[in-house]
C-alpha cells in the first residue's frame, strides 16, 4: 500500500496543531475553526479510503481468506539495543482500520459541532489546535506497530486530554480536574511502562506483530520466571492492563473521568466517550493473543471489567449532572467491552467476545458521542449541567429530543438500534464463558436502560419549568451542531447491521454473526422492563423517586457519592502522599540532611570557640603548651613504639 | 676511684647548682634572684673547671657572670624601685609551673636514665690547651669552627643594632 | 609549541572565553559588554556546531579512535602532566549544550544590574572552566578546569543573588569544594596507580584506561572518592543540599548555567573518570551508589511536591533528574549510559529553560512563592505557555527531550541481568508519576486559576530577548525529543567496548 | 685555614656586601641622602637578587668548611626564592620606611632584615648544628627588634616581648634536644650524626625525645601547633611589613631547613619516629590554624592563623620524604610568598593610608578601591588553592608529592588536609565576601597608593597569575631535586 | 664512689626544670629572663658533660657551649632592651599586663 495516504492521515492533524498552535493567535476564530475542520475532514476522507481499501480492496487477505496485518511503513526512531528499537510506523489490520474510521468520524463531528458550540469562546484557536493534537495522538496510538510507539502516543493522548479538560483554565475546578485526570492516568501509565519493561526484557522485542503472531515464544522467553507468586508474564500483562485501566477508567482508576466533564462538552464527546477512553480496550485487544497464553491475566481483566460495569451503572442511577450520568454510563459501557475481551476464548464461539468488544466499541462510540453532543446542545440551551433545571424540553428542542432518544434506545439495547447487536454479542460471550457473567452483565444491561431513561425523562418530560427567566427560551442549536447529531443518530440506527464478524475477529478469520435468540430476547425484555420502570418513576413529576431513595437510603447516598472513591483519592493524595510522605521527606531534607551539613559548620564554629582559650595572650601559658606539647609528642611516640 | 676531694667538690658544686637554681626562680626579691643566678653560674663554671675545660670556665665567669648578670642587675635597678617586693605567686600558677617542670624532669630524666651508656666514667683526656682551642676555632677543615666564628660576629652585630634600635628613646 | 596548540580546534573552546574575558575587561558600557558576550557565545556555538559536523564526518569516514582531535602538550613534564585534549560524542554533546546555554544565558542576563561587566566576567570565567573541562582528557587539567568552573559561583550568587544569598553561596561553594577535596585525592591516587609496576605514570585518561593497571583493592578506595567527588556536583543524595539553596538564591543566568551545565560536570566526571577508569570497582560497588542515587531520584521528586518556592521546586526536581543520570551510569550498559548522557542534555536544556522562565516571572512579580501567584496564563501568556512546555518536557511528554532520555534510561537499566538492578529501576520509574504531581501542581497554581494578586494584572509579557532565549531552548528541547536517534547514535558510538571489555560484560 | 672557601659562599657573601653597603650608606651618608635609603636598598637588593638568579656559578655543588657548609643548585634555588620574597617585602616597605615615624630607624630596619636573611641562608646551608643554631638565632633575634619597631604602638612592644621570650625558650628546648643528639652521636655534623645514630638501628627513648625537641624548636619558627601560640600575637603587633617578612620568608627558609635536618639527620628513623610525630602535628596545625582563623576579625591576626595552617600544608612536603615532596615544598614556598605578600601588600597599603586593619572595614571595598580588592581576592583565592591561580598548583603538587609513597595513612592525612581546605576556603571567602558582597555605609575612601606599594602588588599578582600556568618554575625545581641525591638510600 | 656522667646530667636537668618553673610562674619579665638563663645554662652543661665523658677526643661540645654563651649574651641584651622599652612606656614589666592581644 502506498505510504502517502497513511502518512497524511497522521500528518494532517499534526500540521493543523502546529499551524493553529503557533499562528492561531493571529487568525480569526472563523478561519481557525474552518481550517481545523477542513483538515479533519480531509483526514476523514483519507481514513475512510484507507479502511475501505483494507477491508474491501482484496489485497489484504491471504490464501485462506484471512485478513493480513499490514505494516505500511515503519521508521526507526530510537534504537535502545539492536532488537529493542522504537519505530514509528503504521500497522493496518482490522482493528486499526476500524479505529481509524471511528476516530476520524467522531473527531470530524466534534470539529463541526464545536464551530457552533464554542462560538465566541476565548481561546477558540487554541481549542482547535488541541483537538488536532488529540486526533493526531489518537490516530498514532491506534496504528502503532510496536508497544513503545503506542506508549508514546498514549502519553500524548493523555497530555492533550489534560490540555482540553483544563481548557477553561481560569476555573479552579477545571484545573484540578485536568490535573487529576493526568496524574491518575499517569499512575496507570507507570504500570504500563513497567509492563513494557518486563515484557520487552524477556521477549526482547517491542513489535506487536512479532509478539502476537507467536505468543508462545513470549511465554517461552520468560523461562517460567516467577516474581512474588505470579509468573512474570502475568505481571507484565496485568501491569500493561493497568495502563489500560487508567485510560479506560476502570475501577479503581476511574475517578478522573467524571471530573473530566469539566472540559467543554464536545471534548467529552470526543475524548471521554468515544475515543481515548477505549484505548485501554484497544490495548488489550491489540495484545489479545498474548493475553490468551496467560489466562490468569484475562481473569483479572474480566473481574475488573465486571465490577466496574456494575459499579458505574449503580452510580449512574443517582447522579443529577447529565454529563456525569453519561460519564458513568461510559465507564459502564467500556467495562462491557473489557468484560467481553476478558471472557473471550478461541474455543468459545470462535472467540466471539473479541469481536463483540470491538463491535460495541464501534457502536458505543457513535451513540455515546451522539448522547454527549446532545447533552452539549442541552447545556448550550439551558446553561446548566443539572437535569433538575431542565424538564419538558421535548417541545423546545425537537431535533435534540429525537436524536437523544435514539441514542438512549441504542445504549439500552433495543432492537434494531446499534447497541442491541453489539451488546447481544457481548452477552453471548459472557454466557458462553460462565452463567454468572451472563446474568451479571444482563443485570447491568438492565440498569443501563433504567438510568438512561431516567435521564431522558428528567430532561425531556418530568415537568415544565418556566424558562422565561432565562435570557432566552431553549431552542434547537444552529445547523453546525444539529447536523452532527442527525448524522450520528443515523449511524446509531443502522450500525448494528454492519457484518462486523466478517471484518473484525481475533484471528482475522471471517466469522458469521447469528443472533442467539434466547439471550437476545432476555436482554431486550430486561431492558424494556427497566425502561418501563423508568417511565413509571420519571415520566411525570412525582415523589416516587424520593421515596425509593429513602427506602434504600444507605445505598443511595453511597452511590450518590460514587461510593466515596473521590474521598479515598483525596485521602491518599493529600493525607498520605503529601502529608505522610512528601512533607516528612521535605522536612527530613531540610532538617536532617541539610541540618547535618549546617551542623558541620556549626560544630566547626563551636570547636573554634571552644579552643580559643588556648590563645590566652599570656606568654607563660604559651610556653607551657609548647613544652607539654613537645613532651607529649615524644611520650606518645615512645608509647606507640613500645606497643 | 675518684679522690675524696673531688667528690666533695662535686657535691658542693652540685648542691650549689640545685639550691641556687631553685632559689633563683622562687625568691620573691628580684635582685636576690639575680644574685642566686650569679651563684649558679659560678657553680657551672666550677663544673667546667672540674671537667678540665678551664678556658670555658673562664669564659663562663667573664661573659655570663661578669657580663650578663651585671646587665641584669642594671636593668633590675632601672625597672624597680628599691624594696620592691615582687609579686605573690598565685597557687594556680605554681601548680601549673610545677606540673610542667616535673613533667619535663620525669620525661627527660627517664630518657637519660634509660640510656645505660650515660653512666660512663670519666675517661682520660689530654689537656685542652689554649693552643688547641685557638687552632680549632679558626680552622676551616673538619672540626674547625671558622665559619661559626665568623657568622656569630654578624649575629652579635645585628643584636647590637637591634638593641640600640629598641632601647633608643625615639 | 604555541603554533601546534593553536592548530588544534578544540583549544579554541578555551581561547574564545579567554578572549572574551580580555574583551570584557576593556569594555566601557553595557552595550559593549553585551556585544562581547553575544559575539563570544555565538562564536562558541558556531564552533561547537562545526566540531559536531566535522566529528560526524570523520566518524562516517571510518574513524574509529575513541577520541578525536586528540593532542597532548607537555605542561609539567616531570610529573607527566599534559594539556591533553580530545573529544568523543559525549563531550561534543556536552560542549554543544554548554554553548547553547551560555548563549541563552547571555540573553537571560541582558539587563543584569548592578555591575554588568563583573557579572559577565565571572560568568565567562565559569564557562571557561566548563568548556575546558569537557575538552580535557588529562586528569589534572580536567580537575583544574573543574575548579575554575566552581568558584565564580560564589561571587555570582553572593553579589547578584537574592534571598539568603550569602548563606547559600557559601554553602554551595563549600560543599562543592568539599566534593572536589575527595576528588583531588582520588585523582592523585589514580595517577599513582595509572601504570603497571615500573611503567610511566600518566594522567591521560585514554592511556590509563588502556593500561588498566589499578588493582581492585585500590579501585575500591579510589572509585568512591572520585564518584562521590563528582557526585556532589551531580547532586547525589545526601550531598545535594547545596542545590536547593544555591539555585534559589542565584540570579537567572547563573541558575541556568549551573543547573544546565555545571551539574553535568558531575555526571560527566562520574562517567569519564570514576566508571571509565575503574570499571571493576564500579561493577562491584554499584549497589551502594545505586541505592543512593535511587533515593535521590524518588526523594528529590517527593521533596519537590511540597515546596512553595518555584526555584526550590525546580532545584529538587533537578536532584531527582540528575539522580537519574548517575543512576543510569551505574548500570554499566550502553543503553543506560546513552540514556544518562541524553538525560544530561535534556535536563540541562529544560532546567535552563525553567530557570530562565522562573527568573523572568520573578523579575516581574518579585515573588517566587506559588501561593502568591495565579492565573499568569492570562497576564503573560507567552511565558506561561513556555512554562507549560518546560513542565511537559520535565514530566516526560513524548516529543520533548525528557521522554526519550528517561525511556532510554529505564529500558537500558531494565536490561541489567541482576534482579536488584531491575527492582531499583522500577523504583526509579515511580518518579515519573511524582514528577507529574509536582509539575502539574505548579502549573495549576501558578499559571491557571484566578489571578491572585491585583497588581499582577499590570505586568507585561516577555521582551524580545527573553523570547529569544526561551524559544531557542524550547527548539533544542523539541529537537532532542523529536530526533533522538541522532543524539543517541552520536553518544553511543563512544562506548566502544572499552569499559565492557574490562568487565567482560555486554 | 683556607679562606678561599669563603668564596664558595657566593650568596652569603653577596648578601653581606649588600648589608655592608646599606650599613655604610646609613651611617655615613648625609641626612638628605638618607631619604633615598629605601630606594637604594631596594635597588641594591634587586641587583643582588638578579645576580644570584642569573649567575650560573651560584648553582655550584659544593661542601666546604669540612662539611659544615653545603651549597647545591637546590639550595641556591631556595635562597633565590627567598630573595625574590625579600625583594617584594623591601619594595612594599618603602613607603612605610619613609614615613614620619620610621625615619630614625629606617637604616636599622634594612640592616636587621638583611642579617636575618643571612641567618636563614646559614640555616639552609648548614650541615653542622652549631652553624645551624647560629643561623636560627640570627634569623630570629634581630626579628624581635624588628617586631618592636613601631614604637608608638603598644601592640608592637607586647609582640616583641612575647616573641623574644618564647623564642629564647624555644631555642633552649631546641638546644636541649641537640645536646641529647650530641650525647648520642658525639658529633654535630649532620652526616656524622646520621651515621652514628643509625649504626645499630636501634631507637631509644632519648632519641625520640631529642627528635621531639628538635621538631619543637624548628616548629616554633614554622609555627606548627602547639608551638605556634606566639604567631598571632606577634603578627598582629608587629609592623605590617615585618609581619609579612615573618610570615613568608622566615617560614619558607625554616621549612626548607627543617626538611634538610629531618632527611639528612634523622632520615633513617622516618617511619619509626618522626613520620608519626609530623603526622599528628600536621593534622593539628592545619586544623587548629583553621579553627582559629575562622573567628578572626583583625586582618593581620587572620593572616597569622592562615599562615599557621599553611605551614601544615608545607609540612606535607617534608613528610613526603622524596624529591617530589621537596620540590613541591619549595614551589609551595615560592607561591606562598607571592600570595601572602599580595595579601599583606593590600593590607599594608590600606593600613598605611587609612590605618584600618579590621575585616569589617573592608566591607564594600570593591566599590571604592576595585584594584586593591581584586589583588586581595587573587591572594585569597591563591591561598585557598583555587585555579588557575598559583596556589592551586602548589597545593596540588604538595599533595601529589605526599602521596607518592602511597601508604594508606598518608592518604588519610591528605584527606584530612583536603577537608581542611574547605574550612580555609570558608574564611578566605569571608574576606572576598567583605570586599565584594557586604554593604558598608562608610567604606574605606578611594585612595591612590604609593608607587612602591603598587609595584609590590603588581609583582605579587603577576606571580600569582603566572607561576602556575607557566610550568617552567615547578619543572625546573623538580628536575633539580630529582637530580640531587638527597633522598638516596632513604625509605 | 664514682662520679658517672649521670651525676652531672641530672643536676643540669633539674636546673633546666627550675628554669621552666620560673618562666611559667614569675611575673616580672626580668625574672623570666633569669629563668631562661638557667635553662640555657643547663644546656651548656649538657654539652660540656657529653663532650668530656663520651667524646673526649674532640671539642665540638665545648665549642658549642662557647658559642651558646655568646648567643645567650646577645639574647639577654636584646631582651633587656625590649623590657626596658616596655618599662619606659608602660611603667610596668609585669608579664600579666602584656596580654592585650589574645584569642
Amino acid at each position: 500500500m502506498d505510504q502517502t495516504i497513511p502518512l497524511l492521515i497522521l500528518a494532517l492533524p499534526l500540521c493543523m496543531f502546529l499551524v493553529l498552535g503557533l499562528t492561531g493567535h493571529k487568525m480569526s476564530h472563523k478561519m481557525a475553526g474552518i481550517l481545523g475542520t477542513l483538515g479533519m475532514g480531509t483526514a476523514l476522507v483519507l481514513a475512510y479510503t484507507t479502511a475501505f481499501t483494507y477491508f474491501f480492496g482484496g489485497n489484504f487477505v491471504d490464501e485462506a481468506g484471512n485478513r493480513l496485518q499490514h505494516i505500511v511503513f515503519n521508521y526507526d526512531w530510537l534504537a535502545f539495543t539492536d532488537n529493542l528499537v522504537i519505530r514509528l510506523g503504521f500497522l493496518l489490520d482490522p482493528i486499526s482500520a476500524m479505529m481509524l474510521v471511528v476516530i476520524t468520524t467522531i473527531s470530524f463531528m466534534v470539529h463541526l459541532y464545536s464551530l457552533g458550540y464554542m462560538h465566541g469562546e476565548k481561546g477558540f484557536q487554541r481549542y482547535y489546535a488541541f483537538l488536532s493534537l488529540f486526533s493526531f495522538s489518537m490516530l498514532g496510538l491506534v496504528v502503532a506497530t510496536n508497544i513503545f510507539q503506542m506508549y508514546i502516543f498514549w502519553e500524548l493522548v493523555g497530555a492533550s486530554s489534560y490540555l482540553l479538560i483544563g481548557f477553561y483554565y481560569t476555573k479552579p475546578s477545571a484545573v484540578s480536574a485536568s490535573k487529576k485526570a493526568f496524574i491518575v492516568t499517569r499512575f496507570a501509565d507507570l504500570g504500563f511502562l513497567i509492563g513494557i519493561l518486563i515484557l520487552s526484557f524477556y521477549s526482547n522485542t517491542f513489535d506487536f506483530v512479532t509478539m502476537t503472531q507467536a505468543p508462545g515464544n513470549v511465554l517461552a522467553s520468560t523461562g517460567g520466571a516467577v516474581f512474588m507468586g505470579g509468573s512474570v508474564l502475568t505481571w507484565a500483562l496485568v501491569l500493561i492492563f493497568m495502563g489500560g485501566m487508567g485510560k479506560s477508567a476502570m475501577m479503581p482508576l476511574h475517578i478522573w473521568l467524571p471530573d473530566a466533564m469539566e472540559g467543554p462538552t464536545p471534548v467529552s464527546a470526543l475524548i471521554h466517550a468515544a475515543t481515548m477512553v477505549v484505548a485501554g480496550v484497544f490495548l488489550v485487544a491489540r495484545m489479545f493473543p498474548v493475553y490468551l497464553v496467560e489466562e490468569v491475566a484475562l481473569e483479572i481483566v474480566t473481574w475488573v471489567g465486571a465490577l466496574t460495569a456494575l459499579y458505574a451503572a449503580i452510580v449512574a442511577c443517582t447522579q443529577v449532572d447529565i454529563k456525569r450520568v453519561l460519564a458513568f454510563s461510559t465507564i459502564s459501557q467500556i467495562a462491557f467491552m473489557v468484560v467481553s475481551l476478558g471472557v473471550a476464548r478461541p474455543e468459545l464461539h470462535e472467540g466471539v467476545g473479541y469481536m463483540a468488544s470491538m463491535f460495541h466499541l464501534f457502536t458505543h462510540a457513535m451513540f455515546k458521542a451522539l448522547l454527549f453532543l446532545g447533552a452539549g446542545a442541552l447545556i448550550h440551551a439551558v446553561h446548566s449541567n443539572d437535569f433538575t433545571s431542565m424538564g419538558g424540553l421535548r417541545k423546545h428542542m425537537p431535533i435534540t429530543h429525537i436524536t437523544f432518544l435514539i441514542g438512549c434506545l441504542a445504549i439500552a439495547g433495543i432492537y434494531p438500534f446499534a447497541g442491541f447487536f453489539s451488546k447481544d454479542e457481548i452477552l453471548v460471550a459472557a454466557y458462553s464463558n460462565s452463567m454468572m457473567w451472563g446474568i451479571w452483565m444482563t443485570a447491568v444491561a438492565g440498569l443501563t436502560a433504567f438510568y438512561m431513561f431516567r435521564l431522558y425523562y428528567r430532561i425531556f418530560w418530568w415537568n415544565n419549568p418556566d424558562y422565561s427567566k432565562h435570557h432566552h427560551t431553549p431552542h434547537d442549536a444552529p445547523w453546525t451542531m444539529t447536523l452532527p447529531l442527525i448524522l450520528l443518530a443515523t449511524v446509531s440506527c443502522v450500525a448494528g447491521f454492519i457484518p462486523f464478524g466478517e471484518l473484525v475477529t481475533w484471528n482475522r478469520e471471517a466469522y458469521e454473526i447469528h443472533l442467539n435468540y434466547p439471550i437476545a430476547i432476555t436482554s431486550v425484555v430486561v431492558a424494556l422492563c427497566a425502561i418501563g420502570l423508568a417511565t413509571i418513576m420519571y415520566r411525570k413529576e412525582n415523589s416516587l423517586p424520593d421515596k425509593v431513595a429513602d427506602k434504600v437510603k444507605g445505598l443511595w447516598t453511597a452511590a450518590y457519592h460514587r461510593f466515596y472513591f473521590d474521598e479515598l483519592y483525596l485521602f491518599i493524595t493529600h493525607k498520605i502522599i503529601f502529608n505522610l510522605v512528601s512533607r516528612p521527606i521535605a522536612w527530613f531534607d531540610r532538617q536532617i540532611i541539610d541540618g547535618t551539613m549546617d551542623k558541620f559548620a556549626e560544630v566547626t564554629n563551636k570547636a573554634s570557640e571552644a579552643i580559643k582559650g588556648l590563645q590566652s595572650g599570656r606568654v607563660q601559658s604559651y610556653v607551657l603548651v609548647y613544652l607539654l606539647g613537645a613532651l607529649l609528642v615524644g611520650v606518645v611516640t615512645v608509647i606507640c613504639m613500645v606497643l | 676511684m675518684e679522690s675524696v676531694g673531688s667528690i666533695i667538690m662535686y657535691m658542693v658544686v652540685v648542691a650549689a647548682i640545685i639550691i641556687f637554681s631553685v632559689l633563683a626562680v622562687t625568691s620573691r626579691k628580684i635582685l636576690r634572684s639575680a644574685t642566686y643566678l650569679l651563684f649558679t653560674l659560678f657553680a657551672t663554671a666550677a663544673i667546667y673547671f672540674q671537667l678540665g675545660y678551664e678556658f670555658l670556665g673562664a669564659v663562663q665567669i667573664a661573659v655570663y657572670a661578669g657580663g650578663i648578670v651585671v646587665l641584669f642587675v642594671f636593668s633590675i635597678l632601672l625597672t624597680s624601685k628599691p624594696g620592691d617586693k615582687s609579686e605573690k605567686l598565685t597557687s594556680k600558677k605554681k601548680v601549673v609551673g610545677l606540673i610542667a617542670s616535673v613533667a619535663m624532669l620525669l620525661v627527660a630524666g627517664y630518657a637519660l636514665l634509660s640510656r645505660c651508656g650515660f653512666f660512663a666514667q670519666l675517661p682520660a683526656m689530654e689537656g685542652v690547651t689554649m693552643d688547641r682551642i685557638g687552632t680549632e676555632l679558626l680552622s676551616s677543615s673538619h672540626g674547625g669552627m671558622l665559619l661559626p666564628f665568623e657568622a656569630i660576629s654578624v649575629l652579635l652585630l645585628a643584636c647590637i643594632i637591634g638593641g640600640i634600635v629598641v632601647a633608643r628613646k625615639r | 609549541m604555541i603554533e601546534e596548540i593553536f592548530s588544534n580546534i578544540l583549544i579554541y573552546f578555551v581561547v574564545i572565553p579567554v578572549l572574551m574575558l580580555a574583551g570584557l575587561a576593556l569594555c566601557k558600557n553595557i552595550k559593549q559588554i553585551r556585544a562581547v558576550a553575544l559575539v563570544g557565545s555565538i562564536a562558541l556555538m558556531a564552533l561547537s556546531v562545526y566540531v559536531l559536523v566535522d566529528y560526524l564526518q570523520l566518524r562516517a569516514a571510518g574513524e574509529t579512535a575513541q577520541m578525536l582531535y586528540t593532542d597532548s602538550w607537555q605542561w609539567f613534564g616531570p610529573l607527566n602532566i599534559h594539556l591533553a585534549v580530545g573529544v568523543d560524542g559525549i563531550s561534543i554533546a556536552m560542549l554543544l549544550l554548554s554553548a547553547i546555554i551560555l548563549f541563552t544565558g547571555t540573553f537571560a542576563s541582558w539587563k543584569i544590574d548592578p555591575m554588568p561587566k563583573e557579572f559577565f566576567l565571572w560568568l565567562i570565567l565559569l564557562s571557561t572552566g566548563v568548556f575546558g573541562f569537557f575538552i580535557s582528557i588529562d586528569l589534572f587539567t580536567m580537575f583544574m578546569f573543574y575548579e575554575v568552573a566552581l568558584i565564580p559561583m560564589y561571587l555570582l550568587i553572593g553579589v547578584w543573588g537574592s534571598g539568603k544569598k550569602n548563606y547559600s553561596a557559601m554553602k554551595l561553594t563549600l560543599m562543592l569544594m568539599g566534593g572536589s577535596a575527595f576528588l583531588m585525592l582520588g585523582l592523585i591516587g589514580i595517577y599513582y596507580h595509572s601504570a603497571p609496576e615500573g611503567g610511566q605514570l600518566t594522567w591521560n585518561l585514554i592511556e590509563i584506561s588502556q593500561n588498566n593497571a589499578i588493582d581492585r583493592d585500590w579501585q575500591y578506595f579510589l572509585f568512591p572518592m572520585t564518584f562521590v567527588g563528582f557526585g556532589v556536583l551531580g547532586a547525589m543524595f545526601p550531598f545535594h543540599t547545596w542545590s536547593p539553596d544555591g539555585h534559589a538564591s542565584a540570579p537567572t543566568a547563573v541558575s541556568m548555567l549551573h543547573a544546565g551545565v555545571l551539574m553535568k560536570l558531575g555526571g560527566y566526571g562520574c562517567f569519564r573518570v570514576a566508571i571509565y577508569l575503574m570499571p571493576e570497582a564500579a561493577n562491584d560497588l554499584a549497589w551502594i551508589f545505586l541505592i543512593l542515587t535511587g533515593i535521590s531520584v524518588v526523594y528529590g521528586a517527593f521533596s519537590a511536591c511540597v515546596q512553595t518556592d518555584l526555584k526550590y521546586i525546580n532545584a529538587y526536581s533537578s536532584v531527582s533528574h540528575c539522580g537519574l543520570v548517575l543512576f543510569a551510569i551505574l548500570m554499566l550498559n550502553t543503553t543506560a549510559m546513552t540514556g544518562a548522557i541524553m538525560q544530561m542534555l535534556s535536563h540541562g536544556l529544560m532546567t535552563a529553560l525553567f530557570f530562565a522562565l522562573i527568573g523572568m516571572i520573578y523579575g516581574r512579580t518579585h515573588t517566587r512563592d506559588i501561593r502568591e501567584m495565579g492565573g499568569l496564563m492570562k497576564i503573560m501568556p507567552f511565558l506561561a505557555v513556555c512554562y507549560v512546555i518546560a513542565g511537559m518536557a520535565s514530566l516526560g511528554l513524548p516529543g520533548l527531550s525528557g521522554f526519550v532520555a528517561e525511556m532510554t534510561i529505564f529500558v537500558g537499566s531494565f536490561q541489567h541481568t541482576d534482579m536488584f538492578h531491575r527492582v531499583f529501576t522500577i523504583v526509579a520509574c515511580c518518579s515519573i508519576v511524582i514528577t507529574a504531581v509536582y509539575i502539574l501542581r505548579v502549573v495549576g497554581k501558578l499559571l491557571f486559576g484566578p489571578v491572585q494578586d491585583e497588581h499582577h494584572l499590570q505586568l507585561t509579557d516577555a521582551t524580545w530577548w527573553e523570547r529569544f532565549s526561551t524559544v531557542s531552548l524550547i527548539i533544542c528541547v523539541a529537537a532532542i525529543g523529536c530526533f533522538p536517534g541522532f543524539f543517541s547514535d552520536l553518544i553511543s558510538f563512544t562506548f566502544s567496548e572499552n569499559i565492557f571489555k574490562v568487565l567482560g560484560i555486554n | 685555614m683556607d679562606y678561599s672557601q669563603f668564596l664558595g659562599m657566593k650568596q652569603e657573601i653577596g648578601l653581606l656586601v649588600v648589608f655592608l653597603l646599606v650599613f655604610f650608606y646609613d651611617t655615613f651618608m648625609s641626612k638628605k641622602a638618607q631619604n633615598g635609603l629605601a630606594t637604594v636598598t631596594c635597588g641594591l637588593f634587586g641587583l643582588f637578587t638578579a645576580y644570584t638568579l642569573l649567575c650560573p656559578s651560584v648553582m655550584a655543588d659544593a661542601t666546604t668548611f669540612g662539611g659544615m657548609y653545603a651549597t647545591s643548585p637546590v639550595i641556591a634555588t631556595i635562597k633565590n626564592i627567598l630573595n625574590i620574597g625579600v625583594f617584594i617585602v623591601l619594595v612594599q616597605s618603602v613607603k612605610w620606611a619613609n614615613s614620619e615615624s620610621q625615619t630614625m630607624r629606617r637604616g636599622e630596619f634594612y640592616e636587621l632584615l638583611l642579617v636575618t636573611l643571612f641567618g636563614m641562608y646559614l640555616m639552609i646551608s648548614a650541615r653542622h648544628f652549631l652553624l645551624f643554631v647560629i643561623g636560627l638565632e640570627a634569623a630570629s633575634l634581630p626579628l624581635a627588634a624588628m617586631v618592636a619597631f613601631d614604637k608608638n604602638r603598644y601592640e608592637s612592644r607586647e609582640a616583641a616581648i612575647k616573641y623574644i621570650l618564647t623564642a629564647v625558650f624555644s631555642s633552649a628546648v631546641f638546644m636541649m634536644g641537640l645536646s641529647f643528639v650530641y650525647g648520642l652521636s658525639g658529633s654535630l655534623y649532620f652526616n656524622e650524626i646520621a651515621s652514628a645514630i643509625s649504626v645499630n638501628g636501634e631507637v631509644n627513648v632519648l632519641l625520640v625525645l631529642a627528635v621531639a625537641f628538635v621538631i619543637a624548636g624548628v616548629g616554633f619558627k614554622l609555627s606548627l601547633v602547639p608551638f605556634h601560640l606566639w604567631t598571632a600575637d606577634v603578627y598582629q603587633g608587629a609592623p605590617t611589613n615585618v609581619t609579612s617578612y615573618l610570615s613568608v620568608i622566615s617560614k619558607g627558609a625554616t621549612a626548607f631547613a627543617f626538611l634538610v635536618i629531618m632527611v639528612q639527620v634523622f632520615g633513617a628513623f622516618y617511619s619509626q619516629v618522626w613520620e608519626w610525630m609530623l603526622y599528628a602535628l600536621i593534622i593539628l596545625t592545619i586544623t587548629v590554624g583553621n579553627l582559629f582563623a575562622i573567628r578572626q576579625r583583625n586582618m593581620k591576626r587572620f593572616l597569622a592563623f592562615s599562615s599557621v595552617s599553611q605551614a601544615g600544608y608545607i609540612m606535607l612536603g617534608v613528610i613526603a620524604l622524596n624529591a617530589t615532596g621537596m620540590a613541591s615544598l619549595m614551589y609551595y614556598v615560592l607561591v606562598y610568598i607571592f600570595s601572602n605578600l599580595a595579601a599583606f601588600g593590600v593590607l599594608g597599603a590600606i593600613e598605611n593610608n587609612t590605618g584600618k586593619v579590621s575585616m569589617d572595614d573592608y566591607n564594600g571595598l570593591y566599590k571604592t578601591n576595585p584594584r586593591l580588592s581584586l589583588a586581595m581576592m587573587l591572594a585569597m583565592f591563591s591561598l585557598a588553592g583555587i585555579p588557575p591561580f598559583a596556589g592551586f598548583f602548589s597545593k596540588f603538587f604538595i599533595f601529589t608529592g605526599a602521596l607518592e609513597q602511597g601508604s594508606i595513612a598518608i592518604y588519610m592525612l591528605v584527606l584530612i588536609a583536603l577537608i581542611n581546605t574547605i574550612i580555609s576556603l570558608y574564611y578566605y571567602l569571608l574576606v572576598v565576601k567583605a570586599m565584594f558582597i557586604n554593604d558598608n555605609e562608610t567604606p574605606i575612601a578611594t585612595f591612590k597608593s604609593h608607587w612602591s606599594e603598587r609595584l609590590g602588588l603588581w609583582i605579587s599578582v603577576g606571580g600569582i597569575l603566572l607561576l602556575g600556568i607557566v610550568s617552567c618554575a615547578y619543572n625546573y625545581i623538580l628536575e633539580l631535586t630529582q637530580s640531587s641525591n638527597m633522598f638516596a638510600g632513604l625509605l | 664512689m664514682e662520679i658517672s656522667m649521670m651525676y652531672y646530667l641530672i643536676p643540669s636537668l633539674i636546673m633546666f626544670c627550675c628554669g621552666v618553673y620560673g618562666f611559667i610562674t614569675r611575673k616580672n619579665m626580668i625574672a623570666i629572663l633569669i629563668s631562661l638563663e638557667l635553662m640555657l645554662n643547663a644546656v651548656d652543661i649538657n654539652f660540656v658533660v657529653f663532650n668530656r665523658f663520651l667524646f673526649p677526643g674532640q671539642l665540638d661540645g665545648m665549642f658549642f657551649t662557647l658559642f651558646a654563651i655568646a648567643i645567650a649574651a646577645a639574647e639577654t641584651a636584646l631582651a633587656i632592651a625590649i623590657i626596658i622599652n616596655i618599662f619606659r612606656s608602660n611603667k610596668t614589666i609585669d608579664v600579666d599586663d602584656a596580654t592585650k592581644m589574645k584569642f
